[in-house]
């Protein structure tokens, strides 16, 4: 029975990941999740110096899902460099790293950084606000991703994902840019841009007014988003938005994805991706798959 | 202190005032839970996801039992106080770092509680009053402040140490907050262990800054992991905080209990 | 206690109306809801001939929400006239019938139909197939929703009102789009494209593969949504998309919505309506709110 | 026949087959129920919205009570598989057109029913038994099909005609399906009233055709609302249908039962 998935080049000894942000950088589920058996940890995004993030209620609950508005607080290139990534490479996994920035500079400045160490992929994420649009997000017009991943592209020297925002129109033409610009795979999808207003104190429920979404809430889009990309692209696709089992990650997996990432689902649950990589290997056995690869995009 | 999510089970339940349930729950979180902590508490229904946070009121080893009292804010805990014997509830933890108990010694303590922030003082009450001669507080002042005369916990509290208590409507003790009491009864000590709503943590931070006091307040904020993994549950620190490397630390598990003098609130 | 609330000048009982295709013409729910103590009663869209839409399975559960692909059944504009206006008039409730069509050329066709029949207002089903477009919706381009708002406008004796798709990138341009060519209200969310594979099958749970999203799960999104339009036109905004109960509806109105629609919830809970107008009177009463117009975007 | 969503309460549930689960609910919708209708059962979990249509098995008006008999299929059918005595269950109904009972008077009956379809005939074979004789059928036979040896119901349909069966295993009477066992047995009748997959139907329809019987059949579709609201369920048919002005029938409302000559299946 084979488990491993393989994304332009980089060897993952299974398709379960997790989800940026979800995960800090590892340590924190370290006494439920045996770093050993997942195919990669994403870390939470890092920027080229530390960002305080938003202020409080970054959280709130809705209905099967949350939102949160965190704001990408990271303790910047320099901490996470020298603590971070040696605490993951201890593990046999790999190790894939989330970057954030505010303009195309701040991202090169933490891709030049991550370029000479021992990590395997990079994942840009693409739904920070860019200061010099007026805030909106790189990850929302294709002509911005575009050039943001080809800028990236010329300065990594490990494959890059770019991840992108379901906030969009057209899901297949950010896919369609990211890999016109060499994007080496993409992982869909970030949150979902929602509100929730609390009636009786009358404010909103996260000091930042608007947050993202995530959780089984968003699940059903995330399987169409990346059905869509997978029959739009030829690049990898990770799949991810609710994931809670393995039932969740198959689903993914037959529409299109090459491996997937557990998010929110882990404050649920913080043994889900164990489950989650039992889980796929029981159903192997039941339905009689000899290599997980055979199932990715199975569902036409 | 490893933490875990078990499946605990429903020893007993009860309705201690109007609101307020006390739960006891047979869970292995005990062997390891202390004081201020507390646990993430997981609704049944699917469509609500997050732990709730809910301190640990007393830990019972030799049971191997938690005991939790809590107030009915909304959805979650509402599930919860239907809760039955033998009924079985997924519970996270424990969680948290818990009060400094050494601080205690020699001192002498005040343990202040406002609310729904009462109950894990109990648990603190009684660390205290079993501690070893040599680590004990010299003194245990218990001041706690409720709605009105539903004095839930008092007599407990009454074994651990001098207890008073202060009411909103003066139905019982002194009639105002819990630093109106420490003033009206004249109470003294070096060192506050507190827990309650916002207005009195930030009182007590100003009591005992002016007082020269040391003080130990256990702060709550909207989390989603509980474990320190998603830097939902942050407050602001004076200091750049050593994890985050900004001035922000997270609640869940540098906290929730923090030297006054280190948080902005 | 005022509970009336006025949208394009009509005046309706209370804010509390039913979403399109999720309440049939009135006569499903009869036994469970009092149709005279609703707002209105928004119907099943109309085209201007018999539909037969999709095949089975057009329905299928998601986590606090489900997928339909129902493709917009429907008997036609004449029966419709016949049959259901009059069953309506019977109830002393607005009218707001749902259009929809494959071209601008067959919304008209509805539109001249309905001009001089009894209704209060037509709502614009925008997220319908173009087939002329080659199936992309008039709701996820601004011209095109210009375009066919402009031309219906022409057209209609009552007002109108156009019904946004949240499958858009920037739902304020839509929203404004619509405002600039002479919409007399907007409502929102129409549902999120999504999409459930059954693994074991190996198929899509709905036969049409993708469908539309709603339910709680979509609620964040729908109130951000609200939010953002209300903020971004002046006219005003019917609120939809989850709404179980008083305190989600109370949650719409005060992100900016002048009324809110029931959808799926009423599949969950048949009473759900009247439960939402008696919930807003409690709300109203225990808060000491003497006009509900007074909640209207008060958070801001 | 008014409708109505009821919190029921569970009077008792039992396994009676592997995973096949008995369970008697305390309602007013018994009140009006009918052999071939069905109930909309709603998951307490909040991240299950829609009912989930069973059929039912049984009415007992003097008890006010409800039988429903359901396999577990998925998440919903499990939630109810651990109700328990003196459980609430929320219930929408009763739905559908149920079985056209006046079409058995005098006539030879039979009855078929295949896998989780075998349930709604037992509540069907007991009408017909209990009809004033001059509405009653002249003969009813009943053939139940069951994958192997668990014949769950199987006692019971003894005593409200002839029973016949068939398994897929061999294991009991006739091996393969209840058309099979048609032949084997040589049944004969003029009017069918059958329940089960799919497949079975189909074949039922074709035998009805050729052997000119009429069958009624009951057809499932997955459902969202269950009162004809939504156009979630429906079926081809023939002609076009009186109320979509197309040919499609909503199967909760104008089903789920249809003379199998007006449905393309
Ligand atoms: C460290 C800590 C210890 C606590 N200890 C206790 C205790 O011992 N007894 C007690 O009654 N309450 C305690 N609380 C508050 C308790 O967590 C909330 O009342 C509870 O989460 C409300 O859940 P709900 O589903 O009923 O309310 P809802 O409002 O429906 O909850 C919605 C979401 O908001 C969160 N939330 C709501 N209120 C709070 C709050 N005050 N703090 C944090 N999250 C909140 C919920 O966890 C949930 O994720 C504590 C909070 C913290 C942070
Ligand atoms: C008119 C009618 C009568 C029925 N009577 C019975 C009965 O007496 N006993 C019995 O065991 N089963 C019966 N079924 C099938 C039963 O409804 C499904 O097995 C059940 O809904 C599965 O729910 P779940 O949550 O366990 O499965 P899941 O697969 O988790 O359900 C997901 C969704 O799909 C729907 N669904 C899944 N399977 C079916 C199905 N076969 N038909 C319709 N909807 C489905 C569910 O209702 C739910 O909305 C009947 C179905 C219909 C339409
Ligand atoms: C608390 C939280 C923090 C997140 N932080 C990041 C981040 O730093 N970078 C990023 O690309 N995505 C971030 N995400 C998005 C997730 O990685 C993921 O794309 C999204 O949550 C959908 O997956 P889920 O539904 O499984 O959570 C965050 C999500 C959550 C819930
Ligand atoms: C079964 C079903 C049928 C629908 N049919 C229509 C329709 O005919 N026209 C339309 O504009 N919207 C239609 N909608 C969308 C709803 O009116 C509503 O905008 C959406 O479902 C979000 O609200 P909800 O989450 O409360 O259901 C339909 C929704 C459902 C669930
Ligand atoms: S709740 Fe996630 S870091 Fe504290
Ligand atoms: S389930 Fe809605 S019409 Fe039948």
């Amino acid at each position: 029975m084979n488990t491993k998935v393989t994304i332009a080049g980089v060897e993952f000894k299974n398709p379960v990941m997790v989800a940026s942000g979800t995960f800090g950088s590892g340590q924190e589920y370290g006494e439920f999740a045996d770093l050993n058996k997942l195919g990669a940890v994403v870390t939470k995004g890092v920027a080229n110096r530390p960002w305080e993030g938003n202020p409080t209620p970054r959280v709130a609950e809705t209905s099967s899902g949350m939102l949160n508005a965190i704001g990408l607080q990271n303790p910047g290139i320099d901490v996470f460099v020298e603590r971070d990534i040696p605490f993951l490479q201890q593990y046999d996994t790999k190790i894939i790293v989330n970057v954030c920035g505010h303009s195309i500079e701040e991202y090169l400045d933490v891709v030049e950084r991550l370029s000479d160490e021992k990590i395997d992929m990079m994942e840009i994420n693409v739904s920070c606000p860019n200061v010099k649009e007026g805030g909106i997000a790189f990850g929302t017009r294709p002509d911005a991703l575009f050039e943001i991943t080809k800028e990236i592209k010329k300065k990594s020297k490990q494959p890059i994902i770019m991840k992108l925002s379901p906030n969009v129109t057209d899901i297949t033409e950010m896919a369609k840019a990211a890999e016109a610009a060499g994007a080496d795979a993409i992982s869909l999808i970030n949150t979902l841009t929602g509100m929730k207003i609390d009636i009786h104190r009358r404010c909103f429920a996260l000091a930042n007014k608007t947050g993202g979404l995530s959780g089984p809430a968003i699940k059903p889009v995330a399987v169409r988003m990346v059905y869509q990309c997978a029959n739009a692209v030829k690049i990898p696709i990770i799949g991810m938005g609710g994931i809670a089992n393995a039932e969740d990650a198959i689903e993914f997996m037959m529409a299109g994805a090459s491996a997937v990432a557990v998010g929110m689902m882990n404050f649920h649950n913080p043994y889900a991706t164990m489950e989650v990589v039992k889980g796929i290997e029981d159903f192997m056995q039941k339905e009689k798959i000899e290599d997980i690869k055979d199932i990715i995009g199975i569902v036409k | 202190m490893s933490k875990k999510k078990e499946s605990g089970i429903v020893i007993s339940q009860r309705e201690i005032a109007d609101g307020i349930f006390d739960l006891w729950i047979n869970t292995d979180i005990s062997k390891t839970a202390k004081a201020g902590q507390f646990v993430g508490v997981y609704p049944a229904n699917g469509a609500m996801l997050l732990p709730r946070p809910i301190s640990i009121c007393k830990v019972d080893k030799d049971n191997n039992a938690l005991r939790l009292v809590y107030r009915v804010a909304g959805k979650g805990t509402l599930e919860f106080s239907f809760l039955k014997k033998g009924d079985r509830i997924d519970v996270l933890g424990p969680l948290g770092n818990g009060y400094p108990v050494d601080k205690a010694c020699g001192k002498k303590v005040i343990l202040m509680g406002g609310g729904i922030g009462v109950p894990p003082l109990l648990e603190m009450s009684r660390v205290l009053k079993d501690l070893d001669d040599n680590k004990k507080p010299s003194e245990v002042s218990i001041v706690m402040g409720y709605r009105n005369s539903q004095d839930f916990l008092a007599d407990e509290f009454r074994e651990n140490g001098q207890f008073y208590v202060a009411t909103d409507d003066g139905s019982l003790g002194v009639r105002g907050t819990v630093i109106d009491a420490l003033n009206k009864e004249n109470i003294e000590g070096d060192v506050i262990f507190a827990c309650g709503p916002m207005p009195m943590l930030r009182a007590i931070k100003k009591y005992a800054g002016e007082h020269n006091m040391e003080a130990y307040i256990s702060l709550e904020e909207k989390m989603a992991c509980g474990v320190g993994a998603c830097l939902g549950c942050v407050v602001k620190t004076r200091d750049v905080d050593a994890h985050s490397h900004v001035k922000n630390a997270r609640i869940c598990t540098d906290g929730p209990v923090y030297d006054a003098r280190d948080v902005e609130i």
